[in-house]
């Protein structure tokens, strides 16, 4: 009988398995082996075999390797250590082969040859290997021309979504943007000294296709200021072929902002009242086009519940134009970081210190002038701290 | 020395040339079918997309195998989606066939593009966390392999986004997703206070706990957990390792329903609490695929075009869901958390 | 020059003048003139007048009258003390004109003439008599059928809508709950024990004419439980006389529950979707009628903002027929007033208590199912107080 | 002695006959002008309700001057609403005119029914509080004088309803209305240490403030504030009598808008705030009465039949409130208490 009967029943099914995947890099791997071993323990037993970190890492870097030991290295004596490189993926998950080759190859020799493609804040997850390696694992990947990504209380790894590569609705370039904030804090990435993590997440427009309000702290989206765009000949085309404009368009514009004239088949929009949602942009994609003055909301704190509740972003900036150098963003997350570090208690995100020091007190310090656009509403509440 | 701080490669280095040319020029796109769109630039230049489901968690041969679908068909280039999904591009129609068909070889599937269930956004869980209160991949697998032709047909008239999570830390978009599988543990700490005071840091230890249910052990080294107090949520054990939650009996895992995070229609939502509790019962967690599938089921049932989860729910109303589904309401649903009053309903309008 | 300019500026315009009846009480009572002056004093000066307090009262009673003192009583002696009296009004403020002219009467006798009808929790409010005067008066309008109504940290004078006197949309009957329950609880409203005020308000629909949801710990809004009715002779003559039922009426309702057939102009009512909003019963009064199966949901914990935030009533009991001798909702307001008493801090409102231990411990007190209807969602963070 | 707790009297004693008669038993109602409706019972019988507006803070001469009205019209019966009018009813046609001409004759409104601005729910302020900030009675007189026609005219479409407090414990439905004008103290409270230890219980005292700004006093006896943390709510005053915040230069007023407490088409909602301070101008408060009828007459222009000031608002955006308002914006409208989060945007859905 097979040692792995519970994990062995994952290979079957339609979706691909990641029980074959791990027993593929078993083959010559006895660190991926003995991993299949703990993990079938705990498909048996039902609890994790892996302890709490210890602290493993490159030289002059503070973060980028999770630790990671079992708590039965005896039974699994080539995963008792198991430590994630946490290595920074391209803007975009773009990938040449021959850059995935290599890092295959470093990897095989490096690790267990077991990874993740990727983690979810957009790391290439490289999984399992033992302290001695981390070092040389590094040294091979930065001769391949990649670098480590974050992990502790610093800047984690900036992700944006395909944006302009591909997607006709960027409202800036989320990859440039991506890259360059990457590059320009590098030292903030791998030297933790914030109060806790920091995310930043790009999205092209409101579709926000790397969930960048609820998954980081700093959150750009794209959006525009003028108008969007309506082509009155494709929308005909659209109803040729059965769309209902109304029903399925018009009446779902949560600005009520579109107009149908059934008659001339013709949509129109009062651009004041968009809020640009993107949804009648996404439905009739050849007909309306997302409008010309193109820029970023920036938002603030989001992130998931541990402490006190999860939070989505925050606006913070309703507009700003976004081309590089990207100065003004730069300096406005340099002012975040400082007053976070000052302000900011230990295991902090920033959105709780906000919440604890309140958003005026925040803005103040941050130099922005509040506007409605930062809230659902004004206080209900009457006691305004007057600065009378 | 190896260089330090040169961050990752420049992604112009990595884009295919079909997308350099037409880089912010794209006019629109069209869905040709689940696994297939056509992007058009103004020129005029297509490109076409083929996407792949992958378990995320892979061997480097698998990597490789992808390697080979994009030198035979891409220019040797590929990219991943924000949801662990391959995307191969080309601007040449004939190759699109060859694409599927290497993938289909692998047995990989082709879809998840358009109004389909697409890859679970999900994290270690067994495999490589000391936290998780179940397994992530293997959750994964057993749900995909029950919504399998979700990915690769229109079924929907809308997306439905899933997350996995195996602790209540949820590294994911957990907390903003159509449907989401948690792992909670539900039993305190286990304090061995034999290594406590060797391996912990005693006052932040204490001062971790949102709850303040930790403090020192009255009766010698250490310190005690009041289980009336502890709401399970292991930030202790992250700051403490001799803490741990894990718990074969208690953990488990709780859905959660209805959020999002676009923009379209409705602004962003957190999801709720649908079921608190279902047994963690691998490999298959029949539980939990059962239950989602059912509350998938009764959602396409009721929901209008376009309607994501939380916009179907928010429409009907609660009530209407847990009527619906049959799911059963129980004190845990109710918010007694920091913000909890928030929740409380203070409206008439209701329905039975 | 006249002594009171600022006032006197006030009796000019249109609506009639509290300072014309100020000064009509003023011309045979010295303490009526001489809180003129005191206003006056406050108009120029821009600050109050009175004095924080002070304990008055009746033989047996431990509220029903306001102490107050003015800080300027050498300038004006008359109304150094000036006293409230609060009288119980009856049930939807419904009078006969002779006990109007008994309570001018003793008013006159005993006090200033001053008075408001009504205050805003619902007593008529006697202004401004001397300590020695409260005794006598309070026994005067004891002969005459009057009683007390509250103050301090007890029962508050109950009060609802006009409801079945007058009102077709009555779903219970305001009027003889509030009496009743006031006369049931005469200890409660007269001999403050608790840890502060609580209120209880009665509406007989959901159009809430007396604010309950607003201003009471305790609210009672009627409701049915079956379908609204719709004549649909009469919506005929409403559309004749030029209503839009489309835009006024089906785009409005907030369950998206009507439809309308512009045809047959016959509206239709999918019972299961209505919220009971009351909007279309509104606005066609005669075509649309309230359900049958009446009764009211019971909401808890109205307050104004002091100290943690106003509250709007919580839903408590979504639906309870509502029938003298309303034995339900008495020992559910016994049971209530008993753990509030038991669980609440001093100054703190039922709100501010259950907002401390969680609506869930105060369900399970009251031995009350959790129903979805109680919230506007679920919980979103995961932390759940498992009891397993 | 007197008898007591004989509470009030049974209001079947107060109803005049053709109530009594059809009580329970209304079907539909009427109306007919702004002052006037009409009620028909299921048997056919009919009552007319004639409407009148009062300054609440009357003399008992007023009253009497009432009763005179009913007992020559209407059988000697009246009742006052919620909002403290005077309705006077009759099931005679014949009697509404005489009704309102006695009104008319005592220089009263007759109004408020329907689509108006009917009568202010207010409270004491200078003429009986000591917490006061500014006068409640005088504010009305000042605002009605203003909005007189919107009381006898219909020239809405839909009700406002508006409400004055003298301070923030906001006595009425300040918080839940449309309009609503709150007196406010700006300034800490003064403290008189003389006083303070014979007349206040310290612990009590320093446990009373919501933001702990209050400490014993680190110089002698009583206690002080720290004015930093102070956001001048007065529950110290309240509990000790020797703090008062009352100050001729810093009082002033804050408006709130957009509340409402029906649940007809959208759910009750709070009252946010609209203009943080203003100030307090007696006898007349130009600055109040002509930013409400500001307020009032954009949203005229600017809403749809039937929409009350929070449905609006809502509809078209707090900032476009500001905009058309021309109302500014400033920090003060940014909450900064206990529940503050709830209220910030996390949407991309915003108009510029
Ligand atoms: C490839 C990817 C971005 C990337 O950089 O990797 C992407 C690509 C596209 N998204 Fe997305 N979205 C991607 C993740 C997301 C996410 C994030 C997520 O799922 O975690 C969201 C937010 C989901 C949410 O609200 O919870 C997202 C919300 C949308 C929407 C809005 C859908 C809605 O109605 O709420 C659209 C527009 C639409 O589909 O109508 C859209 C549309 C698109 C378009 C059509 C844009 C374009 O013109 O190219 C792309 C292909 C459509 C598709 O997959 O159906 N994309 N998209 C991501 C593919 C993930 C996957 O493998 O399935
Ligand atoms: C690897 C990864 C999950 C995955 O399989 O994809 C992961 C794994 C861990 N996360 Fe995470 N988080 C990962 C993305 C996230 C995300 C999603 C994101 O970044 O977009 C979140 C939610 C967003 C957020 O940051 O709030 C997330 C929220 C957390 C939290 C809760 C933080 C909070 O403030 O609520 C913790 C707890 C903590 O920091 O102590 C945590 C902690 C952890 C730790 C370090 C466990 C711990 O307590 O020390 C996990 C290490 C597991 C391991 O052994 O490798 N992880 N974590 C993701 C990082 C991969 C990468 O670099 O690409
Ligand atoms: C007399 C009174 C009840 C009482 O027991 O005293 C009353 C009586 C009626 N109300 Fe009211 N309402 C009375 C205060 C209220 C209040 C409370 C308040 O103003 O503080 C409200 C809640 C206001 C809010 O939401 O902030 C109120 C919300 C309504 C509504 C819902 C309006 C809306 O669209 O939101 C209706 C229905 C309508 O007008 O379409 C209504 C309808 C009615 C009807 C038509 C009911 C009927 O069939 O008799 C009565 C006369 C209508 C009128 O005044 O326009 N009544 N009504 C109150 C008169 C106050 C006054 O003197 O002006
Ligand atoms: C007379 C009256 C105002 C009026 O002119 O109508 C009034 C007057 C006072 N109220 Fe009130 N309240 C009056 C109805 C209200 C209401 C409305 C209601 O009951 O429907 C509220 C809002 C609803 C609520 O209870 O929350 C109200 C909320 C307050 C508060 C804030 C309570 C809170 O929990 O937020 C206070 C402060 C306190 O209790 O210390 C307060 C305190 C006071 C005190 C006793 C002042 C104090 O701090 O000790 C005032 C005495 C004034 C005086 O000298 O006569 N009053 N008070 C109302 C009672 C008349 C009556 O019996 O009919
Ligand atoms: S977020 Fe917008 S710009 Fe970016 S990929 Fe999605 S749809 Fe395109
Ligand atoms: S983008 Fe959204 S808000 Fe704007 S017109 Fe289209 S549907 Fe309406
Ligand atoms: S969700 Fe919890 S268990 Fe899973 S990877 Fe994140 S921290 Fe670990
Ligand atoms: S699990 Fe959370 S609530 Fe329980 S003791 Fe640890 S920190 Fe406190
Ligand atoms: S609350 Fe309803 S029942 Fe009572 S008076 Fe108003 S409309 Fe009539
Ligand atoms: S009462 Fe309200 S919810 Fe019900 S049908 Fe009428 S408008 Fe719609
Ligand atoms: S609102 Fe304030 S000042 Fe006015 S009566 Fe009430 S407690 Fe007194
Ligand atoms: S006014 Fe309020 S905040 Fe200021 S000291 Fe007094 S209790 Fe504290």
């Amino acid at each position: 009988m097979s040692s792995t009967p519970l994990l062995d029943d994952l290979e079957n099914g339609r979706w691909p398995s990641f029980v074959k995947e791990i027993k593929r890099a078993a083959k010559n791997n006895p660190a991926a082996k003995d991993l299949l071993g703990i993990v079938e323990l705990s498909y048996k037993e039902k609890v994790t075999h892996w302890k709490h970190g210890g602290i493993v890492g490159v030289v002059g870097y503070g973060g980028g390797v999770i630790g990671r030991y079992s708590d039965v290295p005896k039974m699994f004596p080539a995963a008792e250590q198991f430590h994630t490189v946490r290595v920074n993926h391209p803007s975009g998950w773009f990938y040449d082969t021959k850059s995935l080759r290599k890092i295959c190859d470093i990897w095989e020799k490096q690790g267990s040859g077991i990874t993740n493609f990727h983690g979810s804040t957009g790391d290439i997850i490289l999984l399992g290997t033992r302290t001695e390696n981390v070092q040389p694992c590094f040294n091979e990947l930065s001769d391949a021309g990649f670098d480590l990504g974050g992990s502790g209380s610093c800047l984690r790894t900036p992700a944006g979504c395909i944006g302009p590569a591909r997607c006709e609705w960027a409202c800036f370039d989320t990859l440039d943007f991506v890259n360059d904030v990457t590059q320009s804090f590098q030292d903030e990435l791998h030297r933790p000294r914030w109060p806790y993590k920091f995310k930043i997440k790009a999205s092209g427009c409101p579709n926000d296709c790397v969930a960048a309000i609820a998954r980081s702290d700093f959150t750009l989206i794209g959006t525009w200021r003028d108008s969007l765009v309506i082509d009155n000949e494709e929308i005909k085309k659209y109803v040729a072929k059965g769309v209902n404009m109304r029903e399925d368009i018009v009446d779902r514009c949560p600005g009520s902002s579109l107009s149908y004239d059934e008659k001339t088949q013709t949509l129109t929009v009062r651009p004041d009242e968009c809020v640009r949602c993107m949804h009648c942009i996404n439905k009739l994609t050849k007909a309306i086009k997302i409008g010309s003055k193109r820029g970023a909301t920036i938002l603030i704190g989001g992130k998931a519940p541990i402490l006190r509740g999860a939070f989505l972003s925050w606006v913070l900036v309703p507009f700003m134009e976004l081309k590089p150098p990207y100065t003004e963003i730069k300096d406005l997350l340099a002012k975040i970081w400082d007053w976070w570090d000052e302000h900011g208690r230990n295991r902090e995100r920033i959105a709780e210190t906000i919440a604890r020091t309140g958003l005026k007190e925040f803005l103040k310090a941050m130099g922005i002038k509040p506007v409605p656009q930062m809230v659902k509403h004004p206080r209900s509440n009457p006691f305004v701290f007057y600065n009378r | 020395m190896a260089r330090t701080d040169i961050g990752p490669p420049d992604f112009r280095t990595m884009l295919p040339e079909a997308i350099k040319a037409n880089y912010g020029n794209w006019q629109y796109h069209e869905i040709l079918n689940p696994g297939v769109m056509r992007h058009t630039a103004k020129g005029g230049a297509q490109l076409y997309t083929v996407r792949v489901g992958s378990p995320r968690l892979i061997s480097v041969d698998f990597v490789r195998d992808l390697c080979e679908i994009a030198d035979a068909w891409c220019d040797g280039f590929l990219r991943f989606t924000s949801r662990a999904n391959v995307e191969f591009m080309t601007p040449k129609k004939e190759n699109v066939d060859g694409i599927i068909a290497a993938a289909k070889k692998l047995g990989l599937p082709v879809g998840g593009v358009g109004d389909c269930i697409s890859n679970i956004v999900h994290t270690q869980g067994w495999v490589h966390c000391h936290s998780a209160a179940t397994d992530a991949s293997g959750l994964v697998k057993a749900i995909m392999d029950d919504l399998y032709d979700y990915f690769t047909e229109f079924r929907l008239s809308s997306k439905i986004r899933i997350a996995v999570a195996c602790c209540i830390n949820m590294c994911g978009a957990v907390h903003c997703s159509d449907l989401a599988v948690v792992g909670v543990h539900t039993k305190p700490p286990k304090v061995d206070n034999s290594r406590v005071p060797s391996v912990c840091e005693i006052p932040s230890t204490i001062r971790s706990c949102p709850t303040g249910a930790i403090r020192k052990n009255p009766d010698g080294e250490g310190v005690v957990v009041n289980r009336e107090r502890c709401m399970y949520c292991g930030n202790c054990y992250t700051v403490c390792p001799a803490m741990p939650l894990s718990d074969a009996e208690g953990d488990g895992l709780a859905i959660f329903v209805g959020g999002k995070v676009s923009n379209a229609r409705k602004s962003p939502m957190f999801s709720r609490l649908a079921v608190s509790y279902l047994p963690n019962n691998p490999p298959r967690w029949p539980e939990v695929t059962s239950t989602l599938r059912h509350i998938i089921e009764v959602f396409m049932t009721h929901s209008r075009k376009y309607e994501r989860m939380g916009e179907w729910i928010e429409r009907i109303g609660w009530e209407r869901f847990f009527t619906l589904t049959g799911i059963e309401f129980t004190d845990d649903h109710v918010d007694d958390f920091t913000m909890a009053t928030e929740s409380y309903r203070s409206s008439m309008q209701f329905r039975w």
